[in-house]
Parts: C-alpha cells; structure tokens; sequence
C-alpha cells in the first residue's frame, strides 16, 4: 500500500476543462460535476454514457411492450377482430424488433457493462471513450430509422426478415433494415471497446483469474458482438440492396436461394441469443455471491463456461432450418452442437446454486431476482433441449412452443437478471436506495405475471398453435386468455420498478459505499462514483469475491 | 486491496496521451489492438458475400464462367498492379511517420491518394461500360448468353462486392487526406504517429479485399 | 371443461406417437431438473437465510467431482434424446417407396392439392387411412410452411423447388392444415382441414368428382397446347430428346455431368432448359417460364412419368396408380 | 514505483513493436506481389481442370499473407494482434465451411437431389 500525492485531475489540451479537484470528494460525483444538456450529450464519461444508454433502452422497452400489449389484446380473441391482419403483423414484427436490437442486446452491455467494466477493472474509463459516446449516437441513428419506418406506416416482415417475403413486402423494408444495419454497429463498437479495455486496461494486480465474473461474460459477449454482428449487417445490406437495386441474391425467381439468407441470418442471430443472455448471467454470478457473501463456487468453470458458450453458440444456427429445406444430414450436426451448448450452461446452473448452500443469503430484491433467473432460464434452456432435438422440433417449429422457449429465457432469464443488476448496482449507480418493499412486491408480480403469460403458451405450441397468427381456431381461446390475463399482470410488475426507480432518484434514501457489504472494487469507491472513478489507483491483491469465510473448504 | 495515487499526469507527459492511459505505448497498444478487432469485424462484413459467392458459383459455375468473360481482366489485373502500389506508398508513409518524416510521410500519403483515385477511376470506367452494355442486375439486364440467371447473379455479386469494396476506398481516401494534412501540418513524430499506422492497417486490408476479388471475379475459367 | 381446454393434440398418423414419447420423456427430464433447482435454490435461500450481519459462511471453492457429475449427467441425456430424436427426424425425411403421390401448390393464401387422379381441391386435402402419401409441394410466391399438427408433420413450401414430405394418417377425421411460415396478411388465414377417409370412403371420394380427367391427362394435353411435341416425339425425329422413360434415370449433361431425372430436374428443364443441358443436344429449348403456371408444372411432370421407357431406358418407378397401387406397395 | 502504476496488462507488453523494416523489405515484398499478380493471371489463362480455382485462391493467400506479415507489420507485432487476425481468418472460414456443408451434403447423401434443392432421403 503507497499512497502517492493527491491526484491532479488529467487533462487533454482543448479538451474540456478539468473535473474539480478532488478534495471535495463526497460533493464532487461524475453526476453533479457538471450540469447542462451539452454535458451528457458530449460526455465521454463512460458512466454518464451509460444513463443515456438507460434512459433510451428504457423507452424502446416501453415501446416494444405497448407492442406486446396490444398483441395480447388481440389474441384476447379467436377472431382477428381487434386490429388488421395488416396491422397485427406489423406489431409482433415491431416488437420483436425494438425488443431484441432497441432493448435487449443493448441492454446489460450498454448499461450495466458500461457503467461497471471500468470501475471493476479499476480503470479510469474505457479504453476509447469517444468510440463510447460515437457508438452511442449510432445507435440512436439506428433507432431513429427504425421509428421512422415505424411512423411511416411499419414493417410487416417479421424480425426475421426472412426473403423472398421481406423482398416483396410493400412495408418499409429499407428503413427498419437500414435501422438494424446502424444499430448493429453501435454493437460491434460497444464490444470492441470492451475487448480492448478488458486487455489493456486492468488495475495492477488485476490478473485474469481474478476478475469479477461479469467482466468474463462480457468478454465474451463482445468476442460475439465484434464477430458475428457484421455478417447481419451485410445481409440486412443485401436485403435492402434486392428491394433498391433488384439484385436477386435471394429471390428465387431471379435464381437466388432463400436458404442461403436463412444461413446468413441465424449465423448472427443465434449468437445474438447469447448476447442477450451471457451478460445477464455475468450479472447474476455477481449477485448470487454479494447476497450469500460468500466465495462463488466453481470460478475457474464459470469464467470458462461463458467463453464455451460464446464459441459453440456460433456452431449451432442451423437448428432454426430443421424443416427449412436444409439437408437432414446438416440438420442433424447442427441439432447435435445445440445439445453441447447446454453443458456449459447447465455448469453455470449449478455453480450458482452450489454457491447459495452454506452461504449467508440475504433475500432481498437482487436475491429475489437471482432466483426468479435461475428457475426461469432453467425452464427455458431445457425447452431449448426440445426445440434442438430434430424429430420434436419438426412438430413445434413455428408454433407457440418457441415463443414461449425464448420469452422464458429472454423475459424471464435476461430481464429478470438486468433488473436484479439495476436494483443491485442502483445504489452505486445513482446514490440513492430504492424502497425496497416495492421492489419486493413487483419481483413477485413480474415472476407471477410472467409465468401465467408465457406458460400456457408451451401448451398452446404443442397442440399446433402457430406463431405469427392474427386470428387462431376457437379451442385455443381459454389458453390465449390466460396468456393475456398473465401480460396484463407482468406489465405493472415493470410499470412498478420504472415509477419507483424514478421517485428513489429524488427522494430515496442516500446510499453507502457499500450498502450490501460486497466484494469487487466498485465498492471501493464513492456512491455514485467521482468523476475519475477513483481518487487512487487501486491495486488488487486478492482473488474476486474474497469475502473473509469462516473456514475454507476444499471439496 | 491496496492503492496508489493516480498517475499524475504532471507537465512532461506527452500532449497526445489521453487522461486514461498511463503510458504512450499502451495507449498505442490499445488502439492498434482496437483496430485490429475493426478488421476481424470487416473480414466477417465481407465473408457474407464470399459465402454467397462461394454457393452461387457451386450452383452455377458454368453460368458463372459465361458471365465473368464479359469483364476485362486486364482491367482487373491493372487496377490490382495499381492497389498494390498504393499498398506499397501507404507502408512508405507509415515508414517515414515512424522516422518522424512528416513532409516525407505527407508525399506518400497524396501518392496513395494518387493511386487509390487510378483504382476508382478504373472501377468508374468498368461500371460505365457494364451500363452500357446492359449488365447491370434489375429490369434493364440483358444477357444473350445461355446461362441468363446465372449471369444476373454473377453480376449482382459483382457490384455488391466490388462495390462494397469501392465504398471502402472512398471512405479511405478522406481519411488518408487528412492524415496526409496532419502530416504536412508536424503533428506526428517518432513517438506519437498512431492514426497514419491505422489509416495504414485499414488501408492494406482494402488491398487484401482486392487480392481476392480479382481472381474470383475476372478470372473463372 | 376439457373440451374447452385442450392439453394434447390429436394423434392421427404414424409419427405422431413417436414424436409424443420424446416429448412426454422431454417433460419429465424438463420437470425433474427444473423442480430439482427450484428446490434447491429456493430451499438454500431460505434455509441459509442471513440471521445476523456478521455471520461468515465458509469459503466453498469447487469440486471437480461435482463439476464432472453435472456435465457428464446432462451429456448423457442430451446424446441418448440426440439419436431418439434423429431416429425420428429421418423416418419423417425417408418417404416410403411406393407412397401415394399428391401434388401441392402453396400461394399467399391458399393451399391447392392436386391429386394424380385429377382431382384437385382448395384449402383441403383428401387422404386415406393407412396409406403412406408423398406430398411434393412448392410455392407460387413466397416460403410457406404445410403444417398438420396431428400427424406432427411440418414442411417449408419454397418457390422454385420442389420439397416433399410424408405421411400415413392412423385415424380418419378432420384436422387442421395450417400454413407455418410467414407470408405475409393473411398468413393466419392459410389454413385449411385434411380430411382422412377409411380408404373405401375415400375411393368414393375419388370416384365423385375428377373434373379434367387425371392429372396426367391434364399434362397431356398442356404438352400438345404448348407444342412441346414438335421438339418432343416418341419417335426421336423431333430436335429434343425423348422424353419416353426419362423420369426416373439419370441424364448425362452436356458437360459430362449426370444428374437423377427427379421432378426437380424436369421443372427446372422446362423453366430454364439452358440451366442443364442434356448430352448431345443443342440448347435451342426456349424457356417457359412465366407460360405454366406450378400446377400446369406438376401436370406436366405427371405426365412425363407415365411415360413409358422404350427398350433402353431405365424404368420409371410405378407412378400415377392412385391409392391402389400404394397400398399394394406395403 | 513507476512500474506498479502500469496497469496490467497481457503477457507481452507492448503489443505493437517500435520495430522499424527496412525499406528494401517493402521492396521486396511488393515485387512479389507483382510476380504473383502475374502467375495468377498467367495460371487462369491455361486450363488445369480442377485446379484452376484452388490455385488462383492458393495464390491469393499467399498474397495476402505477404501483406498481412510485411505491410501490416504482423510479423513484428504481438500475440494478441496475432490472435485477432487469427480469429478473424477462423470465423470466416467457419461461416463459409458450415453453410457450404449444408449445400454439400444436399446432394451428397440424396443421389436425386442437387445442390439448392431440398432434400429427401428415398429408398428407391
Ligand atoms: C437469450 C435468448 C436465447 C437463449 C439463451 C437460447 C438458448 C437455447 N436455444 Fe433458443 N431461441 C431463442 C432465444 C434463445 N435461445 C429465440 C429468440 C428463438 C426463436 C427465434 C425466432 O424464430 O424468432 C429460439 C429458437 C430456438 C430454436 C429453433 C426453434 C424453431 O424455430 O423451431 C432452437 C432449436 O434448437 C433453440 C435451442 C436452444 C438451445 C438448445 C439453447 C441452449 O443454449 C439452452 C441451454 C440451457 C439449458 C439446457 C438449461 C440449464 C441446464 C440445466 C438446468 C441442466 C440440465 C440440462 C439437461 C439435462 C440438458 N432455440
Ligand atoms: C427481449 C425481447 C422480448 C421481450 C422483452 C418480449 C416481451 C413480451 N412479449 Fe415478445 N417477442 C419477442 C421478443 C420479446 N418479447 C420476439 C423476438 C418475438 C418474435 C417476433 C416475430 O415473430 O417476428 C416476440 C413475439 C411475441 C408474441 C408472438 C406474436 C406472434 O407470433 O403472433 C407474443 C404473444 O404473446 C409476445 C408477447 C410478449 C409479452 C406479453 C411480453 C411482455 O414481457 C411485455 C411486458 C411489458 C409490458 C407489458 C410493458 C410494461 C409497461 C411499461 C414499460 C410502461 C408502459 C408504457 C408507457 C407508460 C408509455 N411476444
Ligand atoms: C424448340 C424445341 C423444344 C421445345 C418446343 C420444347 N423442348 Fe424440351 N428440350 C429441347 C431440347 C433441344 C432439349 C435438350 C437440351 C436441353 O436440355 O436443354 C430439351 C430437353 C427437355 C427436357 C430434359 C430431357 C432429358 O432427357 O433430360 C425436358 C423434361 C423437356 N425438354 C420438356 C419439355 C416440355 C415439357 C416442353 C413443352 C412445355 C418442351 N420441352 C418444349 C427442345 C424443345
Ligand atoms: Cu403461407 Cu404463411
Ligand atoms: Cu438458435
């Protein structure tokens, strides 16, 4: 331990005028050392960055669950009587949409990722911070394309945007395409300056084995953001090039194959599924120890598996062309790697749980979220097992099965581990408490609501029930309601955080350091942090989650 | 948990250091990894449309052979002679940024500018003839070969990729003329000449995407 | 009540209860794992709830003896429902031999069916009991997906290509026909029912009404309209090759490849004749393309299977016997 | 204590050697590609059958690995550059290969089918 000279705060030449110093510590935060629009819009704070991230995935996820809402009312009926056929496709295209490139892939990367890898890594910022804020901007250019196509009148082929259709839909294609093309860019940004960051810029001391789990699952997920993103982008590009130019790479009218863009898009999209889930499990690795204050158990396997599941995910994208007319042998290779992905997430499983047992548990909001993640994500995952087994997914493919498959890892795996990360690292992230009775009570509804929406839905699959249906036969209605009653539920379970998070910023208790007592070095530092992250740099001396034990078992 | 105080960044560090990094070197560390990262992502750009080339020209190669007659290879062959020169100045300038050559650095930097323009102006001159000679995919295509559909795919391939790659050249050239700029102006030295290095790592990867195109474009048997 | 809330599909074909009993085996590994984690998650939570904020749990680092046993337990599962489940996936890919041959057209939003026979039906499909039926189908337009819950079989219907799927109905009834794949407004609105008939009905059925005489004829006579006899004779004075006996063999193209006669081959020769030009022959045969419609396609196609090899060529395979001939094939 | 404040950093520290190649390395370099640019065009011209592809792309590898090691400085650089250029090179083939086998095996295991057509297996 060396104790330097107080810092003085760095400064570029023409670049912005230095923070204050920092005697002042507990006044000056990177919120209140500035104020003004042209201060957030022009930050390169990668923890300011991070809130416009919040604060613009908040509003796509609102707009993708007005979506849903009215997707749910419709299908309150058998009969397509609430909107148009016309109508109703352009909403479950939207929300998939907004939902999957506005909220999700965004979202804990973008967030939590961009807050925290700096602070858990003990560096000032990320290693580029105005790639950050560009990357930020070209999502919002994305986002505006897309609601540009959404004003002019919506997108009706689907998220998948599967050819010949998406070539000869008369909705804004090029748009929402355009859109997708911009935001995925936004992505391969944000994980490129994660990849660096992460190797350039660990704390002394700070070896590789000791980072925090959330550090490795973002590792690995930029690995996928910076790999697999582009191959989207130019098929999307292609896409748009065949409706402009009448290129007929896809059509086969002009001799082009449409399986060739099914390959194309799943060799991103499903990746992309591990984009959306692998930092949710980062973040529920971080709260399964801080709320049982004790040492993860299995690290090493842990850190491992998220690599494991970043590099197989890329091998299996064909378990989505199962009936499309992809040779059965083909099919059953890429049916046979979806079954290997399960084993590193099954390893996590049961690492987290192994490290609940004989721990401290405290049960509060993040803890509750933790274990509405790892029930729900198991339940998903293990449909995941029925979809990739060829026979079985030849009868539920396209069908509410799959639905409900990836609403319970995506709504109940990764929204309940980002709000579990957001309640957790509130405190640090705005100084102040949530009311934790609230929080509570909407853990509890969101885990009610969503299992009454999206568990009669695996029923619904397998009677035959397909997705993308505007109007259905009448005997599946008293599913369909129970569905719609459950959404209706689960959307004041997210109305509630969304309120209370709001009041807490103004009025919520002020918080500690380190309220929860963890381990990990944005602890370390002030609530909400100093502009600089740290007012010394920090060493790192031990291993993560070293939380002092009792006794040290070795099993 | 220990700690020291942060780095500070007293008078006689260097002005191009950013308040983030410690030393010049591992900031030149990170940005070169950083762009190297950028190209993987670009190899993946590309490698969707070398996979459709890839499938196309398996289900279609006697198509294909028809349609790539009707391109010039010696064009072709030229403008590869062409890049790689400008290939060659692009690695002169980064050498002479490294010595700390800006006058130097700046003239090879408008000597690839130089080169990249060629390229461009042959690819402007080749798409105009293709115009002309209705090889252009869409309604206006015409084909009096056997293999029609085949020739539409070859040809929307062939303006997707040399195209896109194109479009990367006319990104680069701006690029390289504000280098070029910064270069006449002093601003790199032996230590600090990171951007000329990575405008020099895009730039020979736009070459390398040419290395490949040329063969399998102008060159089917 | 259970009227009102169905749990289980009707079973109707052969598959079907293949395909149950991976999924009721499915759900109960599903169920066993997932109650197991429940419990012990939700049991540690509580039960090693914080008392007081000084406890100090211990430090549990791992255990390769339990890192092995949940890879290797769950390994085991997945490689034993791997080869179930592939068992089954290419029983569904194999077609009988022999099965009876329906033709299916998929266009935005209606499925049509021809039957060798003639008979062609809109938004239905007439099959009998107990007999295996190949449908070949292809799309008008876009991807479409025929899909009959009760017999758990589903096939994507692409423009430009034939794809084909089996099945042999178990129990006569109407079930749904759904189109599975989006195509666009009215997607919800391709559906339809098939109807299975203990195979008298359905030979009555067949007897009733086949408007245009078999689907062969039909063929023959888009074959004499579309003057594809003046290249095509018996006779092999015409500039074409004869077509007698070609469904079915191989063909030697002109650059020294071969390829099978199957209807993908003969749909493609008559759409883009240059794509694949057969040995000996000059590519003079225009296209006709945007002249057929797909059913005049299968029509054709039905047609050129009967016809019958001279001495030389290899046999076609017993095509165009209805129901009859399927069922004497099992 | 100067050296503790560095961040840690990967095995190797300096990823990017100062490393100056001498011009006649850049020469050399170039004039190969000018020879292989020739030997491309020249093999194209004569027909070798199969061959002809493989070699044409064999050729292009070898150019572009010239420019990878020589111009991109690769040669001179760190593991992980490296690795990323690695990486890059694997997923593209990874891509290309796992959609190709698709393709491949339509027709390989189908002796009626071709490639781009839906297979069926049939015991006929
Ligand atoms: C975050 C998103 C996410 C994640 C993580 C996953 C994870 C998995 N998915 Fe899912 N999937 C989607 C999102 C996701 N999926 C989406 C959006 C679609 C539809 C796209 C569309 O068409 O619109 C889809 C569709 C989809 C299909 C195609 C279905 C079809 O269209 O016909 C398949 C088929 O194989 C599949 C499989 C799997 C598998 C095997 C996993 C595995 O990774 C799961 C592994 C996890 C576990 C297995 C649970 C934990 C393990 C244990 C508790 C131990 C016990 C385990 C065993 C005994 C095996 N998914
Ligand atoms: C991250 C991804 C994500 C998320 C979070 C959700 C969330 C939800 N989805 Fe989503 N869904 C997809 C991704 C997602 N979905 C995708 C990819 C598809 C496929 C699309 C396609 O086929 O192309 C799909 C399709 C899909 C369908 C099938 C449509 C069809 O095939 O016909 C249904 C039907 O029930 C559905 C329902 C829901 C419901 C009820 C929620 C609920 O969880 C939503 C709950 C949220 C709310 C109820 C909003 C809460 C309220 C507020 C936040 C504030 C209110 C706003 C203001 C005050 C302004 N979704
Ligand atoms: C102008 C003459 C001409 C007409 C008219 C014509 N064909 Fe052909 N057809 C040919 C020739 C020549 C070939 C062989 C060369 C080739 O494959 O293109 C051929 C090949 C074929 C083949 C492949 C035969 C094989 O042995 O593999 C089929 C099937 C076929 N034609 C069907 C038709 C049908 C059906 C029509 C009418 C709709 C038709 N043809 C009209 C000249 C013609
Ligand atoms: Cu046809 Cu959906
Ligand atoms: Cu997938």
């Amino acid at each position: 331990m060396s104790a330097g000279p107080e810092p003085v705060p760095a400064r570029r030449p023409g670049g912005p005028p230095p923070p204050p110093p920092v005697e002042r510590r507990d006044k000056a935060n990177y919120l209140n050392v500035s104020f003004g629009v042209k201060s957030w819009l022009l930050t390169t704070d990668h923890k300011r960055i991070a809130l416009l991230y919040l604060a613009s995935i908040s509003l796509m996820f609102a707009l993708g669950g007005l979506f849903a809402v009215a997707i749910r009312l419709e299908l309150l009926t058998p009969g397509g009587d609430l909107v148009q056929s016309e109508t109703y496709n352009k909403l479950f295209t939207m929300h998939g949409i907004v939902m999957v490139f506005f909220f999700l892939i965004p979202s804990i990367p973008a967030v939590l990722g961009n807050f925290l890898i700096p602070i858990m890594i003990g560096a000032r910022d990320l290693a580029f911070p105005r790639l950050n804020l560009a990357s930020w901007y070209v999502y919002m250019i994305g986002a505006a394309f897309t609601l540009y196509a959404l004003i002019s009148g919506g997108v009706d082929t689907g998220w998948t945007f599967y050819t010949p259709y998406s070539i000869v839909s008369n909705t804004h294609v090029v748009a929402a395409a355009v859109g997708i093309f911009v935001t995925g860019f936004s992505s391969i940004l944000t994980g490129l300056n994660f990849i660096v960051t992460i190797h350039k810029m660990r704390a002394p001391g700070l070896t590789w084995f000791r980072l925090p789990l959330f550090v490795w699952a973002h590792y690995a997920t930029s690995l996928i953001m910076v790999l697999g993103t582009p191959v989207v982008a130019v098929t999307i590009l292609m896409v748009a090039a065949e409706r402009i130019l009448h290129l007929g790479l896809f059509d086969p009218r002009l001799g082009g194959d449409p399986v060739l863009f099914q390959h194309l898009f799943w060799f991103y999209s499903h990746p992309a599924v591990y984009i959306m889930i692998l930092p949710s499990m980062g973040v529920i690795s971080e709260l399964v120890t801080a709320m049982s204050r004790k040492r993860i158990f299995g690290y090493g396997v842990i850190a491992m598996s998220s690599l494991a599941i970043a590099m197989l995910g890329f091998l299996v994208w064909g378990h989505h062309l199962f009936v499309s007319g992809q040779s059965a042998y083909a099919g059953m290779v890429f049916s046979l790697l979806s079954f290997m992905v399960a084993i590193p997430s099954a390893i996590k499983v049961f690492n987290w749980t192994a490290t609940l047992y004989k721990g401290s548990v405290a049960l509060q909001t993040p803890l509750l979220y933790t274990v509405g993640f790892i029930g729900l994500f198991t339940i998903g995952g293990l449909t995941g097992i029925f979809l990739a087994a060829t026979g079985l997914d030849v009868h539920v493919h396209d069908t509410y099965f799959v639905i409900a498959h990836f609403h319970y890892i995506m709504v109940g795996g990764a929204i309940m581990g980002y709000l579990g990360g957001l309640h957790f690292w509130w405190p640090k992230i705005t100084g102040r408490m949530y009311p934790e009775w609230w929080a509570r009570v909407s853990a509890a509804t969101v885990f009610l609501g969503f299992n009454l929406t999206f568990f009669p839905q695996f029923v619904l699959g397998y009677l035959g029930m397909p997705r993308r249906y505007h109007a259905y036969a009448e005997e599946f209605q008293v599913l369909n309601v129970m569905s719609s009653a459950g959404a209706s539920i689960l959307g004041v379970g997210y109305l509630l955080p969304m309120l209370y998070f709001g009041w807490s910023m103004r009025y919520g208790k002020k918080a500690p350091a380190n309220p929860w007592g963890a381990k990990g070095l944005e602890w370390e530092t002030d609530s909400p942090p100093i502009p600089e992250n740290f007012a010394r740099q920090p060493h790192v001396t031990e291993e993560a989650y070293a939380y002092a034990p009792s006794e040290v078992v070795v099993v | 948990m220990s700690e020291t105080a942060l780095p500070a960044h007293d008078a006689a560090h260097h002005p191009r250091l950013a308040h983030h990094f410690t030393d010049l070197t591992s900031q030149k560390d990170a940005s070169s990894l950083g762009m190297w990262l950028f190209l993987a992502q670009e190899i993946m750009f590309f490698g969707g449309l070398f996979l459709a080339y890839t499938v196309y020209r398996a289900l279609y190669s006697p198509g294909f052979a028809e349609a790539s007659h009707h391109l010039d290879w010696k064009l072709g062959a030229f403008n590869t002679v062409v890049l790689i020169g400008s290939s060659l100045t692009m690695a002169m300038g980064v050498h002479a940024a490294a010595l700390g050559h800006n006058r130097t650095t700046a003239g090879y930097l408008l000597a690839t500018i130089a080169l990249g323009g060629v390229f461009l102006g042959v690819k402007v001159v080749e798409y105009g003839d293709k115009f002309r000679h209705h090889l252009v995919p869409g309604a206006h295509f015409q084909w009096d070969g056997l293999h029609t559909r085949a020739a539409e795919i070859f040809y929307s391939l062939y303006f997707a990729m040399t195209g896109l790659h194109a479009l990367h050249m006319v990104i680069g050239i701006p690029i390289l003329a504000w280098m070029a700029w910064m270069a006449w102006r002093g601003r790199f030295s032996r230590e600090y000449h990171t951007p000329v290095e990575m405008t020099g790592l895009y730039w020979h990867f736009v070459d390398i995407v040419w290395i490949f195109l040329f063969p399998l474009l102008y060159l089917i048997a | 009540m259970f009227r009102e809330l169905p749990l289980w599909p009707d079973q109707a074909s052969t598959m079907a209860g293949r395909v149950d009993a991976l999924y009721v085996f499915l759900l109960a590994i599903g169920t066993f794992f997932s109650v197991l984690i429940a419990v012990l998650v939700v049991g540690f939570a509580v039960r090693f709830r914080r008392r007081s904020e000084d406890e100090r749990p211990p430090a549990i680092l791992g255990s390769t003896a339990l890192e092995l046993t949940w890879s290797l337990i769950p390994l085991g599962i997945v490689l034993f429902v791997f080869v179930w489940a592939t068992e089954i996936f290419f029983a569904m890919n194999r077609v009988p031999p022999g099965a009876m041959e329906i033709y299916v057209v998929g266009k935005r939003w209606m499925w049509k069916t021809q039957h060798l026979t003639g008979q062609r039906e809109i938004n239905e499909l007439h099959v009998p009991v107990g007999v295996p039926v190949k449908l070949t189908m292809t799309s008008e337009d876009v991807i479409h997906s025929f899909y009959v819950p009760a017999f758990r079989m589903k096939k994507d219907v692409l423009p430009g290509r034939y794809s084909t799927m089996w099945f042999e109905a178990t129990r006569p009834g109407r079930y749904h026909l759904f189109c599975a794949e989006y195509c666009g407004t009215k997607h919800s609105g391709m559906i339809g029912s098939v109807v299975v008939m203990e195979p008298a009905a359905f030979q009555a059925w067949l007897a009733g009404g086949a408007a245009g005489g078999s689907l062969s004829a039909a063929g023959e006579r888009r074959f004499a309209e579309l003057g594809c006899q003046t290249c095509h004779r018996a006779d092999s004075a015409g500039r074409g090759p004869v077509l007698d006996g070609l469904f079915g063999g191989t063909v030697r193209l002109a650059n020294g490849a071969t390829v099978q006669a199957d209807e993908t081959y003969v749909r493609e020769s008559i759409v883009n004749p240059a794509a694949k030009v057969v040995a000996g022959y000059q590519p003079i045969m225009p296209t006709y393309q945007g002249l057929v419609s797909e059913e005049g396609l299968m029509q054709l196609i039905a047609y050129i299977q009967t016809l019958k090899a001279p001495a030389g060529r290899a046999t076609p395979p017993a095509a165009g016997a209805g129901a009859s001939a399927a069922e004497g094939a099992r | 204590m100067a050296h503790e404040l560095e961040p840690t950093q990967d095995a190797e520290q300096h990823e990017y050697s100062e490393h100056v190649v001498p011009v006649g390395v850049y020469l050399a370099v170039f004039a190969a590609l000018l020879v292989l640019t020739g030997v491309t065009v020249w093999t194209a011209h004569i027909d070798l059958g199969a061959v002809n592809t493989p070699l044409a792309l064999a050729i292009a590898v070898t150019k572009a690995t010239l420019v990878i090691l020589f111009f991109m400085h690769v040669k001179y650089s760190g593991k992980l550059v490296r690795l990323a250029v690695a990486a890059g090179i694997f997923w593209l083939f990874h891509l290309i290969v796992g959609t190709a086998a698709d393709y491949a095996s339509r027709s390989r295991v189908n002796p009626a089918g071709r490639p781009g057509e839906t297979m069926v297996l049939e015991d006929r």
